[in-house]
Order: C-alpha cells, then structure tokens, then sequence
C-alpha cells in the first residue's frame, strides 16, 4: 500500500530513536516504561488526531490547549453533584460547543483560522479561570469510576492508551472508510474544486473543527483523572506539540495532506524524545535544543522525501 | 546489601536521585538544587534535575520517567499540591521515597518527609515590616493561589495585617504568576488605577523586582513600600539601594542539603522526621549587606 | 554589395535540450534555432513540452541535458534575472503578476525607479502610464489600480505590457491571446509585427491556428518532448500542419450534432437575477446544444454559476426536468443531473495535488464508500472509465493530477462526469488551452452525449466553435440574454457586431 | 491617500476603547497614563513590527518570543565584562543570526514556516537556559547606560516608546520606500510572479527573517533592562500577541498585504485593552475573554470591510 511507504521512514525514525535512548538508558524498552511511554502519549496524540482534521481542511487550531483546561474544570465542576456521566458530557461538550463556534466563524466569514482559534483559545482560558477563582479543582477521592479514566489498566494497558487506540482506530476509519474523510481531504485540497463537485463544505469543515474540539474534551478528562485535579491555567502550548505531532506525521498545512498514522508516530516519536532525553539524564535545557532538532529533521526529511518522488 | 536501605537504593556511589521544579526560572529553586546536589555529590552519587514549567502534566509525565529507572530518592517541588498524587501513589508502589520540598502537599502519609520554610511566618514577618513602617498603609497583595507555599504566605501576611495594624487596607488582590515579566504590568495598572496605593506584598523575589520596575516607570519610586519573601541576592541590591524595603529571607540552600540529608539518613535506616520547617529571618536594609556577597 | 538579403543572424540555439521531473522526461531531445527578425511558432499538443522548454530560457529550470546558444556562445540561464539581462521576455503561460500591487508595481517589477536611493514611485507611475498609452491599452490608463480588481483579460494585457516595456531581443509569447478579445488580439499582432520588423526574434506559441498562420515565418513542431522538425511556414496550409503536429488528421471543426425530433424541456430558467445576472430567463431541451456567446467579461461564467447553484440567486427560479430547485446548491444542482464544468480548472476543477484517481472517483463516493464499506473494484473501475472515455494521457492513475498538461487535466476534468450521464451539461471554455486533438475528442464525446438526449449549455470565446456546434445560440451581453437564434441565422460578423453593440 | 482610508476603522476602535475606559477609569486618558501606555506597548510593537515582514512575505515567526529572552540572557551576559555596546550587539546579534537561520531554511527547504521557526523557537529556548542555568540574571544597578534603555525618559517620553518610534519610522521607509519593500510585497503577494521577474525571492526572504530576529533581540534588550533582570523563561507566549497585533492591524497571513501604521495601530489597540481592563479592575478571568472577542472582532471587521470594496 503506498500509505505504508509514506511512513516507513517515520517507523525508521522511531526506532532509531529508540535504540539510542536502549544504549544510553538500558531500561528504557522494558514493557513498563513502554506502556508508560503509550500513557504519557495518550493527552497528546488525541489533541493531535483532531488537530490532524483541523489542518486536513487547510486550517489550525490554536484553541485546543485552553479547551482542554475548560473541558477538565467543567468536568470536575459538574462531577460532585452530576454524577459521571454528567461529567464526561460536560467536558466533551464543551469542548465540541468551542469547536462549533470556531467552525461556524471559520467557515462563514474569511476571518483566518489562527486568528478565530487565537481568540477561543483566549475566550476558553477566560471561561476556565471562571471556575474556582483559577485555582486547581480537586477530584474526591470517591469518584472512582472518574479516577479510573486516567489512572486504571485493562489487562496490563493504561486506560489512557487504550483510548489513544480507540480513538486512532475511528479516526483513521473516518478519514479513509468513509465519505466525510474523502470529502475533508478534497476540500483540504481545494476548497472551491470541491465546492463544485456538490460537497458541502461548510459542513465539512465546522465538523472538523467540532471534532477537534471535542477530542480536546476528551484529553481534559483524562489529564484531569490523571492529574486527581482540574487546573484552569493548565493545557498552555500543548497546541504546539499537537501541531509538532501532526507535522511530524507528514500533515500539510496546506491541507488535503496528512494521516492519522502519521500523527500518532508523529506523537510517538515526540514522546519517545521527551522520555528518553529524561531518561538519559539530559539537562533540560538540551532537551529543548534537541526536540527543536528533531522536529525540523523530521518534518524536512518527509519534505525533502516527497520533493523527490514527484 | 545490608538490610536496612530499601530495596531500590543500590550501592552508595552509583545511586541516583531525581529532583522536578515546578520552573528553574526562579533563583530560589537553582540555590535550593545546588544544596541537593552539594550532599548528593559530596556521596558521590547522580542527581537529574528536571524543570515542570509549570505544568502538572509535565512534572507528572517527567516523574514517571525516572520512577521507571527506580531512583533512591524522589525530590518533589510541586506544581499543584492536588496534582501529584498520582505519582506519589507510582512512587510507593514502586517503593521510591519521596520528598516534598519548599511547598507541602495534602497527602502527608504518601510522603516520607516534607521540608519546606516556614511559609506562614514568612508571610508574618513581611506584614510586620510593613506595618511598622507604615501602619496606615493602603496595601495591594500580588498573590499566586496554585501554589500552596504562596497561599501560605499570604496567610501568614492577612492574619498579622488584620490583628496587629487595623490601620491598614488591602485595597486590591490580584493573582499573577511570580516573575518579573508577569508582575510588572499588572503592578503598573493596578498604581494608575489606585493614586493612594503606598504598599505591596508580591509573594516573592522576581515579583517584587517587577513591582519596583513599575513603581520606578510611575514615577513614585520611593512612595511604594514593597515587602516580599525569598531573600535573593539581587532582592538584597535593591534594598541597599532602596526599591524594596524588606525580604523574608528563606535558605533555600539549606531546604536542599536538609532534604537530601534526610534522603541518606532514610537510606541508612535511621528514622525520618516527617515535617522539617527552615525558619526564615528578615532582611531590611540592616542586615542585607550580609546577603549580597 | 549585392542586392541579395544578408544571412540570417541566430539569436538563439536550442541544442538537444532534455529535462525530467522525477524520472519522467518533459524534454528529451529539442533543438532549433530563432533568428532575428523572426516570428517562430512553437507547436505540439498538450504537454509537448512547450512550455517546460520556454522555462529552460527563462531560467526557471535548468535543463539537465543540452545547451543554449546566444549569439555563438554557450549560454547557461540558471536564473530569471540571467534571462532578463540577456535581453529574453517571457510571457508565460500562467500570468505572472503580483495581484497585490498596482498594474504599475507591476510593470516595473524587478527594476523600479530609484531616486537617492529611495524608490521614485511618482516616475514609475508616470512611465507606466505613458507605456501604456503607447500600447493603445486605453483600458488600463489607469495604472494606479492593483491588478486583483482587474478581470482575466486586462491582466493579460498587463502582463503583454510588462514583456514589450523593456527593449528585448528575444521576446517569448505561452499562449497569450486565451483571455483576448478578436480587437486586443489583433492590437498585440500588430505590435509583434512591428517588433519583427526591428529585429526582435520572437518565439510564439498558441494552439489557434488561425494565429499562427497570420504571423509564423517558421514553425517547429514538439512531440513527446521532441522537436521532430521545423519548417517554412509558407510551405504548409492547416490541414498539413494539424496533421504534422497532432500526428493525425483531426477535423478543425467541431461537427454539430444531430438534432433528435423535439425532445421536452430539460432546463428552464426565470428571471434569474444576482449581482451580475440581471434577468436572464432561456429554456434548453433534451439533445440541444445551446451557445452562450459574448465577449470575455460579460458575465456568462456568472450565469453559469448561478444555474449550478454556486453563486445565490436574488430571484429567479430553476427547473430541472420539470422540477423546480427550491434551494439551489451544487448538490442539488448535481442530484437533479445538471453538472458544470467550470472555466478554471486550476482552482475550481481538480484538486491538483491528489492524484487522478481521487479526482475521478470523488463525485461517486456514495457508489464506492458504503457505510464505512470500500469497493476497491468498483472505484478502479470508475476511474478506468473516466479515463478511457478521453484517452486521458498519464503515467498511472496514482499521479498527481498537477503532473498532467493542461489538455489532459481538462480530459479528467470532463471525462469524471460522464460515469452516469448528465442530463444538462455547462461547459464553460472547455478548450482554453486545449490543442487541437483533444478539442476534436472532447467535441466527439460530447456529441455523442448530445445524440442520446443530454442537452449542453455551451461557453465559449472561440466564436467557431460556438457557431459550429450549437443548435441554437443565445446573445448574452451585460448580464443579459439580448436575442437567441437559430444557429444557421448567425455568421461570424454579424454575431461579433451584435455582441460589440453598445446599449 | 489609500493607506490612510484603510486604516480609519482602527482608529475608530482605538478612540472607541479609549472613550470606554475613560469611562470606567478616570484616570485612563491622563498624560502619564498614555505615556506609560506608549512604554508598555513598545515590546509588542518592536516584535510586531519585525513579525510583519515576515507575515508580509508569506511566513510566520514563532521564534520571537524565546529569541526576546535569548537577547536579554545574553546581553546580560556580556554586559558585566564587556560593557553596553558589546552587549548590544550581543543581543541584537544573536536575534539576527537566528534570524539568519529561519530564513535560510525556509527558503532552501519547503519546510513551513510555522515548523522552521517552532524549531527554532524550542533551540533559542534552549541555549537562553543555558545562561545562569535557567535562574533570572540581574543587571547591576551600576550599568546605569545599559538600565536606561529600558527606564529612562527623553523630554518625558519613555525610550522603549521613542525607540518603537524611531522603529516604525524606518520600518514603514522600508516598506514604502526602497525596493526591499516593493520585492517583498510582490514575493508576498505571488512568489512564483516575483522569481519570474528575476527578483531574488530568497534573498529577500532571509532578510526578513533576520530583521525579525534582530528586532525581537531590541525588544529583549528593552525588556531586560526595564525588569533590571534577564528572564530565559521569557517571552512566553509573546509571538502571539505580536501576530494578533499584526493580524488587527490589517496583515494577511496569504502574504503581500499588511502596514507598518496598522501592526502600531494593533498594538495599541491590544495595549489599551490590556491597560483599560486591568484600570477599570475587570476580573482577570473576563480580560481574556474581552481580548479574544475583541481580537475577532476587530480581524473580522477589516475581512468584511475588504470583502465588501471589492
Ligand atoms: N513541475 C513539473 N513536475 C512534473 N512534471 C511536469 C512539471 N512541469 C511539466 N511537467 C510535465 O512535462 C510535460 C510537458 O509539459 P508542458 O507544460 O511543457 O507542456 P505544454 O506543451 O506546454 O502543454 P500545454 O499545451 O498543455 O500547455 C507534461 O507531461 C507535464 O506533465
Ligand atoms: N474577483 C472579481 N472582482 C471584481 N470583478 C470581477 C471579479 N471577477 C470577475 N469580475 C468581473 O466580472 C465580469 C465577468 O467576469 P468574466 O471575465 O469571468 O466573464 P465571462 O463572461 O465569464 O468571460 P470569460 O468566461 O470569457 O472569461 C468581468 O467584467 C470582471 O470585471
Ligand atoms: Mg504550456
Ligand atoms: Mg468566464
């Protein structure tokens, strides 16, 4: 299949990463730290699969971070006396709310995506620091069912990363099983060609961004069970690593361009730096010079990759 | 192995402790790694030091990183005190110690030691300094409320205000972040919104030092009286020279080479004391020349 | 002295020039030479290699094989501004300006007036204002306007401008005239005629051979990235030189198709009224091709997309089959059978980066993409026969669709929609760029379409091809349908004089 | 003039918000309330002004931020040895040579923009930590030249406000008056047009990139000496606000449209809502909100104004 060439030199990457991070920290491909490295993936690459969506139809999201703070603050305001499922609607929800308006205003009017997500991002930060004064909101003990979201392993897997797997799998089906992903990546491609082709793509694209809103619900809820407590301030530039993912993972910011493959290596292989250079012990701020590196290498050699083949 | 050291400390000399900040960006938490590193090195065993930038998800995602390589010790300064619980349940499980040094957290039995200062008096001290200097004063409190060694501060500060100088007012509240970059303009606004505004607690040393420059910007250098916490060399160039009136000095040198001590005593057997408090002195410009060298 | 003319001076020498894109070869072989003085026709049908060789002069590629000879000398171009000193002019065949900055920025691009340093833009204005006067570019006197207000036509008008307003030897004409009216065409050959005159050698490359043969002196040929000879063009009339260039003998005209007996109302608009629509009402039968003629710029590709639903109607209603569209969409548009090939393939058409096959199976995602199901089969299927119904000419169906020639691009563009055929086809400028071959097989398809009842509302700036194969023909001017008639009732004179009238 | 009609709605914004916050705060439309509002402005604008070349020319820069805290680490580390004009250039210097670095890879590389200069961003992150191992780095109160770049006065105007002055008058001769400012609006506005006509597109791209980077190290510089102290965790967060300034200032991220008085004009307007909220004592929670409303509000009515002359 040729979706597979496409990533064989992401697969390459990530194991050269982590044969250098085996030589330099020997544990480091134990089956623990491996299932930690898919938990601590987890918040990230779900950001980025909806992130991967946003920049298929040509735009960004900058909203995602400050969604994840207000869906994880909603959530934890509702869950004492909403009970669970209260919970989980209202952290989803409002994130898949945020999500509407900004495809709703991306799609109606020529305002930029960055501009219209710059301001949600500004908006949902606002609206989370709404609750508890700004302060962190802590999840009682007693919610079990909730702590186990971020916390609790099925059969030896983190719920997080399970998640992470359900989520890739329907997202890679959404894009290439069904209608909805053929016309996201038309549209991505040129929007007024698919305009003429009868796709609708207002509704293409605002349900991009609902679903990319919605996802970062998803991410509050687990940071927020994992972390035992919701933080108004929290989520700041994860829409960066979101987007670093997305583009390691061969996204175009073009649009039309990009897999939910690619965006979890893409994921992976930004966890696997993150973890590795802890683990062997980099100074912190190596760590950030060598990230910045690898982010450029990889994005150029996927560059550089396709330049040759056409 | 002998008995008495746990089974994840490894031979004296090849051990490995981990410490995370919630940010390095504060001389406070550099001075405090270098009191770890000085006895850990001293025992010729490995310290990583790892910066949160203040973010939980961070520090709890960097933490199980080296949980995984079962350090001896675990150094914990964290971002939200609610927040690390989950990784101090990881860190038992994995039978790490842990301890908490310079903010406390609410699940003391999760921890073998918490060392901080002592907060509360810190706050205390730089309220009575303030106080005597200017009983009347109007007063604006730079607080930053994720933090729970600044809401101590703060605490500490209120309730001696409130009981021993009923002259003063605190006439704003405003929460922001501890750095120069975040405090400077929010101390600049809140001096042209309030022309009687005399005095001001920012919680620590970079906070302050935004304070001045804004207070200088207004062009009511000297009219604004600005008590802190920390007790920085470079808070200490300012009292001599007079921005800042006083600094609740912390020894955060010490924080480090107690909690470390406390580290190796655990390590050898020897009990623990569960809550260890630095006291803090003041520094007004009597004693701040001490503090500059 | 003798009274025999002097040799010809060469310019310019093509030697074996070749050049590949990824593996394929766009160029694998070209030579010929352009003299001064000259008028040089470069042909070939869509994706010759026309084109790609001109870009090897202007220094936009490089070629990988071959050299370029100036004046008896080894000439490498590495870069546009190499080219420009040598005194070569390139209009290309995408317009090249910044649509950002006025039609005097422009002009001037690359070497404004400076005075002490600092940039004169009054002289800049003034020149460019006085080139144009010279020009007899009456409608672009004002110089000040940027050129993203200005329609197709007058942009191409800047762009001839821009090349003309420096002294060049060599001047390089990609397809210049697709946007021109019959007036501004000739106005542009006058000039290259008084250029020839002075001893400019111009390259001239167009797929009308109407042009050609009014100004070629010589003619080279390209095929398959080839030049397979170059001739006198006085030694060749049309049928001689289709044949030599297409390889074939194609029909020049488009051959109208048989008119079944009366078939129903397929189309009916009313009083359609937009911003640029002002009250057009025309019906369209079963099997009936009906002619839009009128001037580039009067609005036909705005009706056009008013019917399909593209741009919104103020009032007005469309019938298709009998049945009105209440909310005219292009999925509504397409789910009643009426489909419209816009004019800009680039933008509006094809999604160029995705491959053919996307391209061809999208309009029928709802065949082959079932609730999450894929039928692999039927979606290759769909392709081969989009494809096949053209000869589409391409290396395989997984290229992108922005590797093909622009003929081959509009074969996909057209060929995708006859999977289920329309029952109204729009085809607004089918042929721009088009060669000759091609617009002989597209008319072909089509007419057989037409014979089976699909009814064509056809656009076009090439009067023949409108008077040819129409059935009937409607007059549009200003956002108005002025008179339609029978086909046979117009000639090319008496259809242009209407459509210049003034109201 | 043109340039002029274009820009009368912001400042009918600019008098709007100030009419408002007269309202709400008395005091707001003092002298050395709009004194000080021009000083605290000028960091924003410095970083806005170099952010619109390079919007200008079809790129974006989020290395600014982290190249603002770079400059000032690094000043602050010469200054004590090597005095006030080696630390200057030091500052200056290591913006421009990141700069140089942006640009370069940009330009030779298809890689966007948006990952170049992210890259980037994480390096110049990075090496300002490694100064002082990440702790602020105070300047001493002795380097009074050095300390008055950032606190002085001249004829009463603060000189980050006369500098950000003295800035837009060469930025805006820049743009308007030399050919660099021609070939840049034009690379913006179509770059294969601009290569065509034999303009040296990455040329002129490179120096956009390093004008960036080298205003971004003036605006460390300022920054430094009016906190007395250098920060390498500064700067965080600042490529935002400097895009929002440019983006309200009529920039387009498409390229080729965009003004050195607009981008002032939106870092005014930025800064009096930023003053204007904190004045009238507006709760912190619904500043964020009121700025990303009005940053939307203010991009959207310029798109709407622009769709409409058309
Ligand atoms: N940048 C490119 N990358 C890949 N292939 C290309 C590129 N440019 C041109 N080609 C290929 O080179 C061949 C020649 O194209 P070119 O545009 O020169 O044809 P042309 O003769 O000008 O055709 P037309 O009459 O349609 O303009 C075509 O097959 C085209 O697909
Ligand atoms: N983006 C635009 N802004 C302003 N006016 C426009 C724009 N696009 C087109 N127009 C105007 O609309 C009119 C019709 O455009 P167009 O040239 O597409 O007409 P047409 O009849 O379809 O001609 P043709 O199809 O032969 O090019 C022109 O006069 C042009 O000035
Ligand atoms: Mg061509
Ligand atoms: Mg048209």
């Amino acid at each position: 299949m040729k979706n597979c060439k496409a990533i064989l030199p992401l697969l390459g990457a990530a194991v050269l990463l982590l044969a250098i991070f085996r030589a330099l920290a020997p544990a480091f491909l134990s089956g623990s730290n491996l299932l930690d490295l898919a938990q601590q993936i987890s918040v990230n690459a779900i950001l980025a699969f909806g992130m991967t969506l946003v920049i298929l139809s040509g735009g960004i999201d900058l909203s995602v971070g400050a969604l994840l703070a207000l869906g994880g603050t909603a959530a934890a305001a509702i869950l004492p006396a909403g009970g669970f499922i209260a919970a989980l609607a209202a952290g989803i929800g409002v994130g898949a709310l945020f999500g509407l308006g900004n495809g709703l205003v991306t799609a109606r009017t020529r305002i930029p995506p960055f501009i219209v997500t710059l301001a949600t991002m500004l908006v949902a930060r606002g609206c989370a620091l709404r609750f508890n004064e700004g302060r962190p909101m802590s999840i009682a003990l007693t919610q079990e069912t909730f702590l186990a979201l971020g916390n609790s392993r099925c059969a030896g897997v983190p719920l997080p990363a399970i998640f992470m797997g359900a989520l890739f799998v329907l997202g890679s089906g959404l894009l290439h099983r069904t209608r909805y992903g053929q016309h996201l990546y038309a549209m991505g491609g040129s929007r007024e060609a698919a305009r003429f082709t009868g796709i609708g793509v207002a509704r293409v694209e605002v349900i991009a961004y609902v679903l990319c809103g919605a996802l970062a619900g998803v991410a509050g809820l687990i940071q927020t069970a994992q972390l035992y407590s919701a933080e108004p301030a929290s989520g700041q530039g994860f829409e960066l690593n979101a987007i670093a993912a997305a583009a390691v993972g061969g996204a175009s910011f073009k649009g039309g361009r990009g897999t939910m493959l690619g965006t979890l290596l893409g994921a992976i292989i930004i966890g696997i730096l993150d973890k590795g250079l802890n683990q062997a012990g980099v100074h912190f701020s190596f760590q950030y010079m060598v990230k910045g590196a690898v982010i450029l290498a990889a994005v150029g050699s996927d560059v550089w990759r396709r330049k040759e083949t056409r | 192995e002998k008995k008495p050291a746990p089974d994840t400390a490894g031979a004296a000399g090849s051990r490995f402790f981990a410490v995370s900040f919630q940010t390095l960006n504060n001389p406070f938490f550099v001075d405090l790694n270098d009191g770890l590193k000085q006895v850990i090195d001293e025992h010729g065993d490995r310290l990583v030091t790892l910066d949160a930038q203040f973010s939980s998800l961070k520090q709890k995602n960097d933490l199980s990183d080296v949980i995984e390589q079962k350090p001896a010790a675990i150094f914990l300064n964290p971002v939200n005190w609610e927040s690390v619980r989950a990784t101090l349940i990881a860190a038992r499980n994995a039978k790490i110690p842990v301890i908490v040094v310079d903010a406390p957290v609410p699940d003391a039995d999760l921890v073998l030691a918490q060392v901080a200062s002592d907060n509360v008096a810190a706050g205390r001290l730089a309220a009575q300094a303030l106080g005597d200097a200017r009983p009347q004063a109007k007063v604006a409190i730079l607080q930053y409320s994720v933090n729970k060694a600044c809401v101590d501060r703060v605490a500490g500060f209120t309730d001696v205000l409130a009981k021993s100088f009923p002259g003063a007012t605190i006439i704003a509240r405003q929460d922001v972040k501890g750095t120069s970059e975040a405090t400077r303009p929010v101390m600049r606004d809140l001096l042209g919104r309030f022309p009687d505004l005399d005095a001001v607690f920012p919680i620590n040393d970079p906070g302050a030092i935004g304070c001045v420059s804004a207070i200088d910007a207004a062009g009511r250098s000297g009219k604004v009286l600005v008590v802190t916490v920390d007790g920085s060399r470079e808070a200490a160039q300012f009292i001599l020279n007079g921005g800042i009136h006083s600094t609740s000095a912390q020894f955060p040198k010490k924080i480090g080479s107690l909690a470390a001590g406390a580290a190796y005593d655990h390590l050898a057997g020897k009990p623990v004391d569960k809550e260890i408090k630095v006291p803090v002195t003041l520094v007004t410009k009597a004693n701040a020349a001490e503090f500059v060298k | 002295m003798n009274a025999e003319p002097s040799p010809p001076v060469t310019l310019l020498e093509f030697r074996d020039i070749a050049k590949s894109f990824g593996g394929v070869w766009a160029l694998s072989g070209v030579s010929f030479d352009l003299r001064a003085g000259e008028i040089h026709a470069l042909l070939g049908v869509n994706g010759a290699g026309k084109s790609t060789l001109i870009k090897t002069l202007a220094g936009i590629h490089t070629p990988d094989v071959g050299e370029i000879w100036m004046d008896g000398r080894c000439t490498p171009i590495s870069s546009p501004a190499d080219a420009m000193r040598l005194g070569v002019r390139v209009i290309h065949q995408e317009l090249s300006l910044a649509p950002n900055l006025s039609v005097a920025e422009n002009l001037f691009l690359g070497r404004e007036p400076v005075r002490l340093g600092l940039l004169d833009r009054r002289a800049m204005e003034r020149a460019a204002a006085s080139l144009m006067r010279s020009l007899g570019f009456d409608e672009l006197a004002d110089v000040t306007v940027r050129v993203e207000t200005l329609p197709m036509a007058l942009r191409q008008l800047v762009e001839i401008a821009r090349a003309l307003s420096a002294a060049a030897r060599i001047l390089v004409l990609d397809e210049p005239t697709t946007s021109l009216t019959a007036a501004e065409s000739a106005a542009l050959f006058r000039k290259l005629e008084a250029l020839r005159a002075q001893g400019v050698g111009i390259i001239y490359i167009s797929h009308r051979l109407g042009e050609i043969s009014r100004l070629a002196d010589r003619i080279t040929v390209l095929r398959d990235g080839r030049s397979i000879g170059t001739q006198d063009a006085a030694h060749l009339d049309a049928a001689a030189l289709v044949k030599w260039m297409a390889g074939r003998a194609v029909a020049e005209v488009a051959q109208r198709p048989a008119m079944a007996a009366a078939g129903g109302v397929v189309l009916r608009a009313v009083h359609l009224r937009n911003a640029r629509v002002r009250d057009v009402s025309f019906e369209l039968r079963e099997g009936e091709v009906l002619g839009l003629a009128g001037l580039v710029g009067a609005g036909r590709t705005e009706l056009a997309r008013a019917l399909f639903g593209v741009d919104a109607l103020e009032a007005g209603e469309i019938e298709i089959g009998g049945r009105a569209l209440p909310h005219p969409s292009p999925a509504a548009a397409l789910a009643a059978g009426l489909v419209l090939v816009p004019e800009d393939r680039e933008l509006e058409g094809l999604i160029m980066d995705q491959s053919v096959a996307f391209n061809a199976a999208l309009p029928w995602t709802a065949r082959w993409l079932r609730r999450g199901s894929l039928d692999h089969a039927l979606r290759r299927a769909i392709v081969q026969r989009a494809l096949s119904a053209f000869a589409v000419k391409c290396a395989n169906a997984d290229a992108a669709v922005s590797t093909l020639s622009g003929g081959n691009q509009q074969k996909v563009l057209v060929g995708r929609w006859l999977e289920s055929r329309p029952r109204v086809l729009i085809l607004d400028e089918p042929t721009r760029g088009v060669d000759v071959g091609a617009r002989a097989d597209l008319f072909g398809v089509v007419r057989a379409l037409v014979e089976q009842g699909m009814a064509v509302l056809l656009i076009s700036s090439d009067l023949d091809e409108v008077l040819d194969f129409s059935h009937r023909i409607a007059v549009y001017r200003e956002g108005r349908i002025r008179r339609t008639g029978a086909a046979r009732d117009f000639d090319q004179e008496t259809l242009l004089a209407e459509l210049t009238a003034t109201a």
